[in-house]
């Protein structure tokens, strides 16, 4: 589902990434951790095709991304859901209409949406919070929100960077059951992030990043 | 569809988001509209000016001393079947007398001293405004000189001279300052589209990750400048309407002689120019949001 | 004083930032400030027009037939003493008779047929300008026509009162149109800084909570305003001087009669409008970052 | 350093904080935990006067912020340095800026502003990025940024709002010791977070907020 081989980038003369290979599966469930600065959240922005490689080759759903047209970038995206770390959420819009901006884009009928986002605003247990605007949300809510509007299109990859940072360990615990869940639909799972106890005894495959290199790979 | 009805929803709150720059942007264009406006409305208006003044700057045709009534009906035949001339008027010596009474006022009592009545008769012709340029109205007047039983031809050779020139002038300036204005208006709601999609910068950028095409995210921006342009010209349309009646109604007060010189305001003729500005303020918009990179 | 500095620096950076809407912005104030420059020019033009006019118009004293010497110039010793009579000059028969023949142009030949010279001696007098009202004329007018040797005085009423009329009009209309107009710039002002403000409010937020002081959040929008006034006055004044200069010279060419009546433009007196619209600009921002809450 | 008494505080219906009482002295070092969404960022918002209580008394470095004067905030928060949950940096400013800001607000020399901030960068290692918008740092850098600029203008009291949710063990660790200098100067330290292993082994006081009250206090 997701493939890299022989990929670097960097930024002006910072190489954050050399020459990274890794294949993970459709339907797989993977982790990628390292120290803060290191090129977790790059990775997978050259997933979604938010930065593009200097080197090396990216397929992701069957998408050469080095081969990708502009026009075609928004559809590749649709099968694609993402967590970002620093959550864009639109401030001016509620939680509902930010969930339900990702159905938008898919052009899906309104009556629908309605349905679909309250669904997933109740398994991230903020349903009563669907009408307030994100800046009222305490830093926790905010990232379950992101959450939602991740899952809700049910994408066929799904990316989740740093997604429990700001979340107690009760909550964390209920969100990496929801991920469990989608992986268990099919949905390929991705996640980023320097805590060992996200990955610890899940055994999972987890990816180590160290000097903008894979330095190893456990099961965690 | 479903994409048109949201970008339309973004759209009007955007606007309203935005209200003052919009209020901003729609009052230049109105004024730029306006100006375009005012600009044909006056040069129409001296048009008529000058249609109306070619009637006191018609030709008169002084005829000699002694002329049978025959002679002078070959005469008024021969003006009558020239296709240059629109009227033939004919003044007998008592109606000159008459007419140079009134034109004298005040100082009419002059004339008692009068024993016979010097003045001639003559011939007062109009020409077809076409032809009212000086060249061809100096043709003209040299051409009816050599007719038999004609002593003199007159007419208003200078002001007739500055008036036309003055029109052509301003027809010119009108064409250029038109263009410039309309080439201002799709620059100014370029510029107001570009601040709102600088200031969305952010916003965008999560549309394009979340997949959003270009035409989802492009559509509320050129909507709104399209609203933009459409409102700037029904302002404009108004506010020409209201001055041009304001205008008429005061100053016909105390120069009532003006409301016979000014041409009322074809409605008609005004609603291409906003509709113009319109157009030219899609294009703006259009052109603003144009270059969307994933 | 650092605080200044770094103000003043912020203010730069952002007029720079904003540069569209500060473009738009000091354009709106600037044609706003021309608009009031345009309107005093034509005003005072219209005062010169009507002094000029005013001796076209001044009143003209016919005496009865058959004064002596002696009587005539017991009159003209009278009018000489009068304060409100600026000029006097006296016109006898024969001068009175070329001036018609002259006022009648091409068809003096009419005036040949005269014998004897119809025409009355006169005294064309100038009154004062100030008193140029319609009322104050005719005051004048039949206080002289009671005099010894008078026989009748004419002026040209009906022109004096319509000019007179539309330069008290629109002197009154340039003080409600110039109100409005600097009304309109502190609120073009207030709203272009309030939307600085808005746009900022997530820094201004984060200012305020690290400890900064109302001065040091407010100072850097005032500048900015400040500075947007005075581009304005800039641009307003070069503008009038370029448009006047222009006006003046293409008019001129072909009406050339226009820079006899056209008064020059003061430069002195078109320093105190852009000045005024700098201070209403600067009124407006400073409203418009009034309300800064902790 | 820092009184609480019978402190209220609801956002509209939803009571987030009540009848809390506590006292933090001159020179502590505390710890404010609970799950997500519990009062945690409400609670150092009321401290730093950027929400008022419904009811109670708060006292913060001898203002009693009950009778505090609209002009006399800023001078109480330039005693306090804040490590925001949401960072609050501003993008158009460089990293270098970003934590000078603190410093010009309190109208300091340029000279000594630019020694300062040097310092500063260099205790939380982003010495290097200095010249860099925010927008292009890592996670993890953003955050440290956010530490750097509450510490340069050696605030008497010091909060931190889930300073650590965006990094790694290692990295957490050594600004964790930075906490204990700034603590060892004389600064009253108080963070709040949802980790245990933050507080864990400290030996220092925690307060744990759930159901808008404090349940229990511990030492860590
Ligand atoms: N747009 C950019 N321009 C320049 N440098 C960048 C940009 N984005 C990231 N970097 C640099 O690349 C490096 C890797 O950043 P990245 O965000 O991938 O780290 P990360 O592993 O996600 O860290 P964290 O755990 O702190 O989020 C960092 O040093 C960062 O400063
Ligand atoms: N301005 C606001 N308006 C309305 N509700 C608010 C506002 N700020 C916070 N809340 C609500 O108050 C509750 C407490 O928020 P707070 O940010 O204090 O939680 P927290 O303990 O910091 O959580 P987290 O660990 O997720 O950051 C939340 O339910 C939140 O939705
Ligand atoms: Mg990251
Ligand atoms: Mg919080």
């Amino acid at each position: 589902m997701i493939q890299f081989a022989g990929v670097s980038k960097s930024y002006d003369t910072d190489v954050v990434l050399k020459d990274i290979t890794f294949t993970i599966d459709k339907g797989e469930f993977a982790y990628i951790t390292g120290p803060s600065g290191v090129g977790k959240t790059t990775l997978l922005k050259l997933v979604y095709c938010a930065e593009r490689p200097d080197e090396g080759a990216i397929v992701v759903a069957g998408w050469d991304l080095k081969k990708i047209k502009q026009g075609t970038i928004p559809y590749l995206r649709r099968n694609v859901g993402i967590v970002f770390q620093d959550f864009r959420l639109l401030p001016n819009k509620t939680v509902f209409d930010n969930v339900a901006l990702a159905l938008r884009i898919h052009d899906m009928h309104p009556q629908e949406i309605k349905e679909h986002v309250g669904e997933v605003l109740k398994e991230v247990r903020l349903k009563h919070k669907e009408n307030i605007l994100p800046q009222h949300l305490s830093g926790g809510e905010q990232q379950r929100v992101v959450i939602a509007r991740a899952m809700v299109s049910k994408p066929t990859v799904f990316l989740a960077d740093e997604p429990t940072g700001n979340l107690d360990v009760e909550t964390s615990r209920t969100i990496m059951n929801l991920f469990r869940q989608i992986n268990t639909r099919g949905t390929t799972v991705l996640i980023a992030t320097h805590s060992e106890a996200l990955y610890h005894g899940t055994g999972r495959r987890v990816l180590f990043l160290r000097d903008a290199q894979i330095e190893k790979e456990i099961v965690g | 569809m479903r994409i048109f009805l949201f970008a339309a929803e973004t759209a009007l709150k955007s606007v309203w988001h935005e209200k003052w720059i919009n209020l901003l942007t729609v009052l230049s264009i109105s004024i730029g509209l306006l100006i375009i406006s005012a600009f044909v409305t006056i040069t129409q208006n001296l048009d008529s000016v000058l249609k109306r003044w070619s009637k006191d700057f018609g030709l008169v045709v002084y005829l000699k001393d002694g002329l049978t009534s025959g002679e002078e009906s070959t005469l008024r035949d021969y003006f009558m079947h020239d296709t240059d001339v629109i009227s033939v008027k004919y003044v007998s010596r008592e109606q000159a007398f008459e007419e140079l009474r009134q034109t004298m006022g005040e100082q009419s009592s002059v004339l008692e001293g009068f024993e016979s009545n010097p003045l001639p008769p003559s011939f007062e012709l109009t020409l077809k405004s076409e032809l009212l340029t000086p060249s061809n109205v100096e043709r003209k007047a040299s051409e009816i000189q050599h007719l038999n039983g004609v002593d003199e031809v007159q007419y208003g050779e200078k002001w007739l001279s500055s008036l036309s020139t003055l029109a052509n002038i301003m027809k010119v300036v009108a064409v250029f300052l038109g263009g410039a204005i309309y080439i201002a208006i799709a620059f100014i709601t370029y510029s107001t589209i570009k601040i709102f999609f600088y200031r969305r910068k952010d916003e965008i950028e999560t549309l394009k990750l979340l997949g959003a095409t270009r035409t989802f995210i492009r559509l509320p921006f050129i909507l709104e400048g399209l609203f933009i342009g459409v409102l700037a010209g029904v302002v404009s349309s108004l506010g020409l309407f209201g001055t041009y009646s304001l205008l008429l109604n005061k100053i016909s007060a105390f120069l009532p002689s003006i409301s016979i010189v000014m041409v009322p305001l074809p409605l008609r003729a005004y609603i291409p120019a906003p509709l113009a500005g319109a157009l030219m303020s899609f294009l703006g918009s259009f052109v603003a949001v144009g270059t969307i990179r994933y």
